[in-house]
Parts: structure tokens; C-alpha cells; sequence
């Protein structure tokens, strides 16, 4: 079920530059939302009409929140950044499909890039087995050290070197001599192609979560596709909406180009 | 006091005049999972082609001031599929049917109007106006007198009412109203999305692939009450209104304008339950304004 | 580093490419008391016709959605009052001056812009695209053949470029500056407005005293950025961009578009200060990214 | 001057059923205003343009402050009658003319109807001479009535009533056998007709206060017009700019048709 709630946030703060966590009430979504999934958020500003999809980083199904980390990327984000605890923004959700939790893996990795590491905070929270855990930052400005750290190994890496190793996530990956069975990632779509070549050279399975611009997040649109390498049941035509048939898919599913 | 809110298009009778802007509510499953789709007069279904259609590269949408810009490009499964899947599906909610036909020649939308003529479907609307294909499409709604010819072809395979929808990318839309009505259309319907364009500054670049969209949602409802108001007078077809429509208050300018029906699109994308919402706020309207029937209301605006 | 802001048009020199759009600023005296007119380009008047005209009755205005509607009706003291009061004023500022001539026959813009020919002003603008007038106006702006002839006359006469500015209420733009091309225009400005209509649905009657009104503001500004790529492509004039302007990321949209400069309407009423900052942001943008002359940027989007 | 100005609420409640008191720390502004004149408000949400054109209610130029008293009348007014103490608002001001204060008149009536209301209580404050008040109400949900009586005697009237005259702001002059040597009013548009009628039947000197729908609020757009007795100045057509020649003027000026 997907709901539109009026949630309450409980909790916002700037962890890093720019980048701020934010906690919701939001106890319909919260109570069936899976890692891997987003929610569409609202602005108040009516001028702005389209949802700011944004991933679920940390869910709490008790006390019915989720914990959304983004990046201020533009006016929409930053209309967000400007709320404190007893706002209320307008979500929909729990949207898109999830990274897979029933199959059975000793040892896998968790891979995410810039803003794609949040979601890589829930995932290892529900992910059973061992779990290496793979974050690429710009520089030294971390964010979300401590939640990673404490349900996996976490190996970091920073483009200006600062932090870990010096360079991408896959540097990061070869430096340590890491290596697993399968490997769940989100960020930036080069690192998602580095990283699907490298799960098919390595004979990993590979999940990916991907991003596209999305006008009604709920499939309706076909806004959001992305090249699929079948016909897609859809709208056969080799392109998958990224909001309902993803945001998570089989890396062997989908053409990155 | 009873308020009456269903009205009449053609010979068919929706329940209330809201409906659903093609392209915007695919074939319903999606937001039925927010609510049953017999709150709604009638579902509109998103363009569907003689073959399947791949649409435009992606980035398709982009957001504009109060609307968005977009390309899809008709991306659609063809008509068997359709047939075969959404019009069973739709079948199952207490709302009617309308099938938004597109195509790249006469033949193609001749074939889809054929295809779907023994089929439990309740209208048609016929898609001349879509600015984001390069080859048809737009082209037909443009000019009255190929708007006129597409018209009269389809009328010959159409065993339900025809709406045509009309383009607001003219000069003047009273000609192409007229044009329609001369070709045997049954119903009109408009707007349909203004030609436009965005740049993003800092890549240098066209925000959607396919450099130019059709601009939609509230920026665009002045322009659309407007031509509702220009045609309902032009022409004797009732017209069906929609831009920009997000509540029962917005629709409630189109009926008075002279809609005898309303369509929700954009506002989908910023609340799912935004068409269901709009019947809702009429049926508020009358009752604060002790309106019995809907149909008093319709261009029932002061001169 | 040195970044140069002056754009020419038509021979005349303007230290930065933000004006005003007509209109929307009277004369210049408001804004003055906000700043020196001295921060901007040029300051184009609100549209004077040969005699004075008393406008349309009131509401002439209404909020939409990220824009706005208005039926000035194009009120105005004549250009009698105009060169005696308005110029002078606008000389004592460092800064051009365009004068946006309005008519309702040929022979009027050609009375007004004769009047003008020994003033010291920079460039007339010709508004052939007035939806907001019974007579006149837009007829001109919306058949290539009337705009055309009113070009040519209008050139006869005028002893500064002529800048023609088009309606975008068109099936197609380019054929609207092909026709002002020909008729020997030495600039072209758009868009006016789009027609548009507001109904109040409480009173059931129209939001403005006039029905319609013309659709300005940043709901607009993706038509706008459209018809100024489309127009800019299509003839070998420099163009001005206006349409829904309110900072220097807007004005970069239709720079990078085509335009060789660019007016700040509606923004106005939103922040007295919108043409000034509007001047200084597209200065902040070549700093940014370091771009020594504006002119490097005009139409300078990839395709 | 005019002057823009990021405006600080210092207090804003709400004095009656959908009646809002705002206080705005305005420095510029409440320094050079006078009764009579307005501020534009402008939405955060920028989906709204336009201003919002209030009157000031009272002047505190020692503060720096100025008090408007508003009705929700819509969407924009709803928007700020939302915010609190510390929230910001963009404003331009002071603009108009406002009430001419040094003619010296011995007894004056100050009348106020509906929303016409609080421009009455910052003139009582600062107008010489003897202040006759009346002010109409709708009903029993009368507001600014300390702050009214603080200045002058005030007579009430109300349609239903409930308080004072029953009737308009006339039948309590009549009433009370009210006279003056003139008039400042302002209130909807019936009411300033009549008031004008009775102004030029008594011989009073007669000041109204006018209200149109803005778009620039300077006198830049001509949108504000009132039909004027003589060729205006501006445009030499007989239109006067409400916002710029007034919103007060003698009522000898204008025909209210
Ligand atoms: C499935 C999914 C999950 C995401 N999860 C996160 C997350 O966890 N944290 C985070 O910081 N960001 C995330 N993003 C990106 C986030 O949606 C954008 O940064 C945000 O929408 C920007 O909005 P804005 O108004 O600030 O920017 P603007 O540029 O002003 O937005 C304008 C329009 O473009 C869209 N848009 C802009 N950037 C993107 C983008 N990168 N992807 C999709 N649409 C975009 C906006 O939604 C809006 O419609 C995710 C995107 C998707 C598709
Ligand atoms: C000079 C002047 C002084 C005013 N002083 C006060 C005051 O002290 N207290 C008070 O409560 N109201 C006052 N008003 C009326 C006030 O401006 C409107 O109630 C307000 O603009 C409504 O905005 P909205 O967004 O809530 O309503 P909406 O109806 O959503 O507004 C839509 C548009 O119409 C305009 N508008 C709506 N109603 C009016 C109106 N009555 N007059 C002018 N424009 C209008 C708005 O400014 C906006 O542009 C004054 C108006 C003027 C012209
Ligand atoms: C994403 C999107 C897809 C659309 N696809 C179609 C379509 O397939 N066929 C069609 O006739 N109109 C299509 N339209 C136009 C809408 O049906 C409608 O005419 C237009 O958007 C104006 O209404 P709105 O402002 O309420 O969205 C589409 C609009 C949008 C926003
Ligand atoms: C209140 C108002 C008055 C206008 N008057 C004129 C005019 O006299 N002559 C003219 O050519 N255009 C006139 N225009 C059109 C503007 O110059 C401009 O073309 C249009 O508003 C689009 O720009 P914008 O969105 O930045 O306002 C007027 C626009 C507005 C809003
Ligand atoms: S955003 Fe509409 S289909 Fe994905
Ligand atoms: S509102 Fe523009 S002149 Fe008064």
C-alpha cells in the first residue's frame, strides 16, 4: 500500500555541509517501508508542484518514523532544510520496490556514493550475513559514520583523499582486497556502471538503485524510465520506470548505456 | 436538498463531470491504489498507438513555475495490449471509459479507433495535439483543415463518441473548434500542453532531451479557461476543459466557463488523490451555493 | 578579469542587456525612488499612442498562479505629455531609452513615431500585440501580412531602429519574425502576453472588468524561452527576451536561448528591485563561470 | 522614501474570529509612515506575486515598528496569518499618501467600517483636535475597541445589533446627534458613497481612504485607477492611482460612481 500522510518531522539537523537529516512521524509508511525504497516529499511553496523523491535512510517501525538524509540541491531541498521539529511536510509513500532482504548471502557488499549512502545505513540494519560496507565521499566532510560502522565493516574512500582511500569506491574495494557474493549500491551513475562491469567481472550478483526525474513517482507517467535490456511488462518497450519497477534493480536487467 | 452532479457528453452519462487528463493517470491501476476509481466520472487513459512506442530519451519532465515542462513521447504498449490488459482492468471500477488515441498518420488512428470499436470502452479522444512527437500528432492540430479531414476518417471507424482534443499552440481556437464540429466531432476537449522550453544555465543545456515540452499544470489555467470559454461559445459540442486543474474551485471556473466536464492531470503528480478531491469541492460548491444540478452551472458565468 | 556586460543592438550600445519590460515601470519615476535607473540597460515606457487614452475600466488585474492577468487597457497621457514630461525625466538618467509606441490604426503608430523622430530617445518599440484593446493591437501581431505592412510604414517614419514586439498568442512564431524581418524590423521583442481568462466563481462573473487579460510572470517564462529560441533560429535580427524575468538565472535561460538582451516585467511587482538584480546575477553568473563577454553566451545552448 | 525591507514579527495574535494583529520590527518604514498610508506584504510561496496591500494600523517610530491589523481574506492573508513572532516578511513601504494631518479642524469624525477599521486607530493617535469614532461592525466580534476609545469618543454600530447602533456607521452618527467640522473614513466602498453624500449635505471637508486590486503598489502599472473628477496628473485621462495619488483623498476628487 502507498499512503499520503501529513508528517510531522521530530528531529532536523545539518550533519554534514549541506547535507541534513531529518526524521518524520509518518507511522502508515514507516510501518511498511523496506531499505531501498523513497518517498515523494512536497513543498509548501505551491509555485513548486512536482514530489522531491528522496530514499529512506533509516526506518523505525515502532515509533513510526523514517529518517530521510539529503543533499540541498536546489530549491526544493533547501525549502526542506528551513523546517524544524513540529513542521509538517506532505509525503507520499513507501514508493519503488527495494533492495532484495530474502536471499541468503555470507558476504556482501554495500556500496554508496555522495548522497547515495543513506539508504546503505537501512539496508545494513535489515541486511542479514556479513556486510562490508563501501563509502565514497568528496572530501572529509563525512556524514553517517557511525550509524554504518555499527552493522558492518566500513571501508571509506574520498576523491581528495582526506579520508580513506584516496580515490573511488572501487579504489577503496581493491585496496582492501575486499570480496563478496553479491553487492547492493546506490550513487552517481558512473559509479553504478564501475560497479556493475566489476560485479560482472567478479561474478557478483548486483542490485543497483537508480535515479531519474520523476513527475508522478507512482508509475503513472512513465517520466522516469530507464533502458531495460527485456521488454518491460509495462509498456513493452525495453523501459522500466525507475519509481515502481526500481528504484532497486538485478544489475543484468537494465542498460546503463 | 439533492444535488445533481452527473452529466452528459454525448449520450453517455458520467456520474460527475471529474475525469482524468491523459498521460497523466496511466490507466488508472497506479492510483487506484490510493482510491477507488468510481469516485471519478470517467478515467482517461494515457495515448495508446496502433504499435508499441518507446517514447523520448529521458530527461522527459521538468519542472517550471506553478507546472512542469514535458516529453514523454507517447511511450505506450499498442492497442493489443491495451485491450487485452487495461480495458479489463478498468472494467472492474464503477467509472466510464475513454481511450486517448494517438498516431503518426490518418491510418494509425483509423486502425486504433477500429481496433477498439467492439470493445467495452465508452469514448474516444483523439490526440492531435501532442507537441512531442516529431511527426504527427501536433500537426493535425494545428491546422483546421487537417483537423477537420482526421476528424471526418475517424468518425468512420468510431462506433463511440469522438472527442478531439484540441491544441492551444494557435492562433485562434475558435477556427479549430469549429473545424472539429465540421468534421463530426461529438465532443472537444482542451487544453491540451503549451509549447515550451527550459535551459539549464549551468550545463548549457536543454533541461529535457527533447529540448522543447508541453508546459501543463496551474501556470497554464488562464490560458486554458480562456480557450474553454472561446469554444464552448463557438461551437454547439459540449466541451470537455482542462489546465492546471487541482480542486474543485478550478473546476468550477471551467463549468462556468462552459466545461460540461473537467479533467485533473498535473495535480495528480502533486496529490494523488487530486481528481478525486476536485468532484468532492463541485459537489461542496453546490451545496454552499444550494446549486441542484451541475448542469446550471455549466458557462453560467456572468457577461 | 574583465567582464564585459554591453550587448549592441541595432548600433545602439547598452551597458548590460536588462530592461525594462514595457508597462510594467512607467516612465521610470517609481523605481526611481529604489534605485538609479543608471544600473540598467534601458528603460522601455509603457506603451503612448497619439492621443491620450483613459484604459480599460477596473479590476484590470488578477493573481494567477506564479503570474499574473491584467486589462490595463493600455492607459496613457499621449505623446504629447510624453516627450514634454517623460523623456526629459528618463535623460537624467545614464541609461537608454525605448519608447514602446501602441496604435490602433497604422496611420496612429505612424503619427507617434513620427512625433518621436527628432527626440532624444534610443529606439522605438512597437506594441502590435495588445491583447487588452478592442481595436488595434494584436490584429497586427497576429497575421504576417498586417505585421508586415505595419513594419514598413512604421519604418518610414522613424528615425531610431524599430523594435517589433510580437504576440505569442500564434500558431507559429517564426513565420511572425520572418514577416517583421521583412518588413525591415531592426529588432524584435517577445512575448507579450498570452491571452487569458479568470473567473471569480463566487460572484460567477469575470476576475477582470475586460474578461480576458494578458498572462504575464514566470508562469509564462517556458513559452517564452520557446518562441525566443524558436524566433531567434528562424531570422537574423537581434532578439529581446521577456517573459515571467525575475533574477539573473532567468535572464541566462533566454540568453543562452538567443536572446541578445533581455526585460524584466511582472518581477517588478514582486521586487522593485528585480531589473537591477537581474542585471547584477547575470553578471554573477560570467563571473562564476568565468566568461570575459556576454555576448559568448548568446545562444549559446548546446544542441 | 520607499523602502524594502525583510520585516521581523515581533507579535502577531488573532484579536477576533479571523481578525489578525501583526506587529513588524520595520525600522525604515515605521519611521517615516503616517496614518493612512500601506505596506505591501508579499507570500513566501512563491506561487503568489502580487502584493499584499495592508494599511498600517499604528506607528511606533521610537521601536521601529508598525502594527497592521488584517481579515483572511484568501490565500495570501491565510499565509501570513500563519507566521509568528521571529518569522520574516518581505515588505515595501511606506506608500500613499496617507491622511493629511495639519489642516486644524476643532471636532473631526473618524469612521471606520468592517476591515476599514484599524487605519482609524493610528490616525485618533496622531490627528488634533476633538475625534468623534464610529466604527461598523458585522456583529458582536468587535476588535481594536481600547485602542480606539484610547483617542476619542467612539460609537459603535453593528448590522446585527449586537453592539452599539443597529445599523451602519450613519445611523450612529445620526443616532447620536453626532456633527464635525469633517470626515476620514475608511470602509467599503457603499459605505464611503454614502459617507461622501452625507459629507457634502452637511458641508463637512471629507478624506476616504479607497481601495483596488495592486499589482505594483508604486504607481508604476495603472492597475489601481479610481475615476477622478479632473484630468489626472499622470495620465491627463481622469484616473486617478489609488496607491500612489492616494489611497486618501478628498472626496471631491473622486467620483465613487
Ligand atoms: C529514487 C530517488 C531517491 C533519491 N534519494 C535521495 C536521497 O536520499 N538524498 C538526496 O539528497 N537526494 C536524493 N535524491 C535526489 C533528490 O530527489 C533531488 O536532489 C531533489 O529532488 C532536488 O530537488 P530540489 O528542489 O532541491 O532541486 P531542483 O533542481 O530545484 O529540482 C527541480 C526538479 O528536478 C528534480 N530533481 C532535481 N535533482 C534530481 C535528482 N538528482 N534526481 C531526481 N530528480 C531530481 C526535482 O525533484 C524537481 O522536480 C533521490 C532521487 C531519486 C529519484
Ligand atoms: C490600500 C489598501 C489597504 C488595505 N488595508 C487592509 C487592511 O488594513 N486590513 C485588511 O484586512 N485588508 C486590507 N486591504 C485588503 C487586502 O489587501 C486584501 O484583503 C488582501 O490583499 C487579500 O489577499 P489574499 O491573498 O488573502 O486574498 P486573495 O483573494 O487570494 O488575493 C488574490 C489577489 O487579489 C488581491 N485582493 C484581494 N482582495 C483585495 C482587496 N479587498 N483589495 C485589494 N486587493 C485585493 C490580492 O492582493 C491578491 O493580489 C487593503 C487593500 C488596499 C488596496
Ligand atoms: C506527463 C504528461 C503526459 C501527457 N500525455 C498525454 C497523452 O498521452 N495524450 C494526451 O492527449 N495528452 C497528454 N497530456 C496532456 C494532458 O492530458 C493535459 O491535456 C494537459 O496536461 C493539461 O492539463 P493539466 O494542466 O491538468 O495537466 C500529458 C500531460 C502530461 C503532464
Ligand atoms: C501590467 C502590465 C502592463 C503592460 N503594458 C504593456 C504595454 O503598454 N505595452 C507592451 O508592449 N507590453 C505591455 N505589457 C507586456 C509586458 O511588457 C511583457 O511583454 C509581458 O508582461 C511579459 O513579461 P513579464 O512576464 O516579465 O511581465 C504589460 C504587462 C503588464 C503585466
Ligand atoms: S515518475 Fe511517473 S512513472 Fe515514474
Ligand atoms: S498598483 Fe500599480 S499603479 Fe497602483
Amino acid at each position: 500500500m502507498k499512503y499520503k500522510e501529513t508528517a510531522v518531522i521530530t528531529e532536523q539537523r545539518e550533519i554534514a555541509p549541506d547535507i541534513f537529516s531529518m526524521w518524520l512521524q509518518t507511522d502508515a509508511i514507516a510501518k511498511e517501508a523496506v531499505p531501498g525504497q523513497f518517498i515523494s516529499l512536497y513543498s509548501h511553496d505551491k509555485s513548486r508542484m512536482l514530489p522531491r523523491p528522496v530514499s529512506i535512510c533509516q526506518i523505525d517501525g515502532t515509533k513510526g518514523r523514517v529518517r530521510l538524509v539529503y543533499r540541498i540541491a536546489g530549491k526544493g531541498t533547501e525549502e526542506f532544510s528551513g523546517y524544524g521539529k513540529g513542521d509538517t511536510l506532505e509525503v507520499v509513500g513507501p514508493l519503488g520496490n527495494g533492495f532484495p532482504l530474502n536471499r541468503e548471502y555470507d558476504r556482501v557488499f554495500l556500496v554508496g556514493g555522495g548522497i547515495g549512502i543513506p539508504p546503505m545505513a537501512g539496508l545494513a540494519e535489515r541486511l542479514p550475513g556479513e556486510k562490508l560496507i563501501v563509502a565514497g565521499y568528496r572530501n572529509s566532510e563525512v556524514f553517517l559514520k557511525e550509524e554504518l560502522e555499527k552493522n558492518g565493516k566500513l571501508y571509506l574512500a574520498s576523491e581528495d583523499g582526506s579520508v580513506g582511500t584516496k580515490g573511488n569506491v572501487l579504489d577503496a574495494v581493491r585496496e582492501n582486497h575486499l570480496t563478496a557474493q553479491a553487492l547492493f549500491a546506490c550513487g552517481p551513475a558512473p559509479m553504478l556502471r564501475a560497479l556493475k562491469a566489476y560485479a560482472a567481472e567478479q561474478g557478483m550478483d548486483c542490485y543497483l538503485s537508480l535515479e531519474e526525474r520523476m513527475a508522478c513517482g507512482v508509475g503513472a507517467c512513465l517520466a522516469c524510465v530507464c533502458r531495460s535490456m527485456d521488454v518491460d511488462a509495462h509498456t513493452h518497450v525495453k523501459n522500466k520506470r525507475i519509481c515502481k519497477d526500481g528504484p532497486v534493480f538485478s544489475a543484468d536487467e537494465i542498460d546503463l548505456g | 436538498m439533492e444535488f445533481r452532479t452527473s452529466v452528459n457528453l454525448a449520450g453517455v452519462e458520467l456520474k460527475n463531470p471529474v475525469m482524468t487528463a491523459s498521460g497523466t493517470f496511466g490507466s488508472g491501476a497506479e492510483y487506484s491504489e490510493f482510491y477507488d476509481l468510481g469516485a471519478l466520472g470517467a478515467v482517461v487513459t494515457k495515448g495508446v498507438a496502433n504499435v508499441p512506442w518507446p517514447g523520448n530519451p529521458t530527461p522527459r519532465i521538468a519542472e517550471t513555475a506553478s507546472g512542469m515542462l514535458n516529453a514523454i513521447g507517447l511511450q505506450n504498449p499498442g492497442i493489443d495490449v491495451f485491450i487485452e490488459r487495461d480495458i479489463p482492468f478498468l472494467r472492474r471500477f464503477d467509472t466510464k471509459i475513454i481511450v486517448n488515441v494517438c498516431g503518426k498518420t490518418i491510418a494509425d488512428y483509423c486502425e486504433v479507433v477500429e481496433k477498439l470499436s467492439d470493445q467495452p470502452v465508452d469514448m474516444l479522444e483523439i490526440n492531435v495535439s501532442c507537441p512531442n512527437v516529431k511527426e504527427g500528432g501536433i500537426a493535425f492540430g494545428q491546422k483546421p483543415e487537417a483537423l477537420e479531414t482526421v476528424t471526418r476518417e475517424v468518425k468512420k471507424y468510431a462506433r463511440q463518441p469522438v472527442i478531439m482534443k484540441l491544441s492551444p499552440n494557435v492562433t485562434d481556437i475558435t477556427e479549430m473548434a469549429r473545424a472539429a464540429e465540421a468534421g463530426g466531432a461529438d465532443v472537444l476537449s482542451l487544453i491540451n500542453t503549451l509549447t515550451g522550453m527550459k535551459i539549464d544555465i549551468h550545463r548549457r543545456t536543454f533541461a529535457i532531451a527533447n529540448q522543447t515540452g508541453g508546459l501543463s499544470g496551474p501556470a497554464v489555467k488562464p490560458v486554458a479557461v480562456r480557450m474553454v470559454y472561446q469554444a464552448a461559445r463557438a461551437v454547439s459540442l459540449p466541451v470537455i476543459g482542462m489546465g492546471g486543474i487541482c480542486n474543485g474551485e478550478d473546476a468550477m471556473e471551467f463549468i462556468l466557463a462552459g466545461a460540461a466536464a473537467v479533467s485533473v492531470g498535473t495535480a495528480n503528480f502533486n496529490n494523488p488523490y487530486a481528481a478525486k478531491e476536485t468532484a468532492e469541492g463541485i459537489q461542496a460548491y453546490m451545496e454552499k451555493y444550494q446549486i441542484g444540478d451541475i448542469k446550471d452551472l455549466i458557462g453560467a458565468v456572468h457577461l
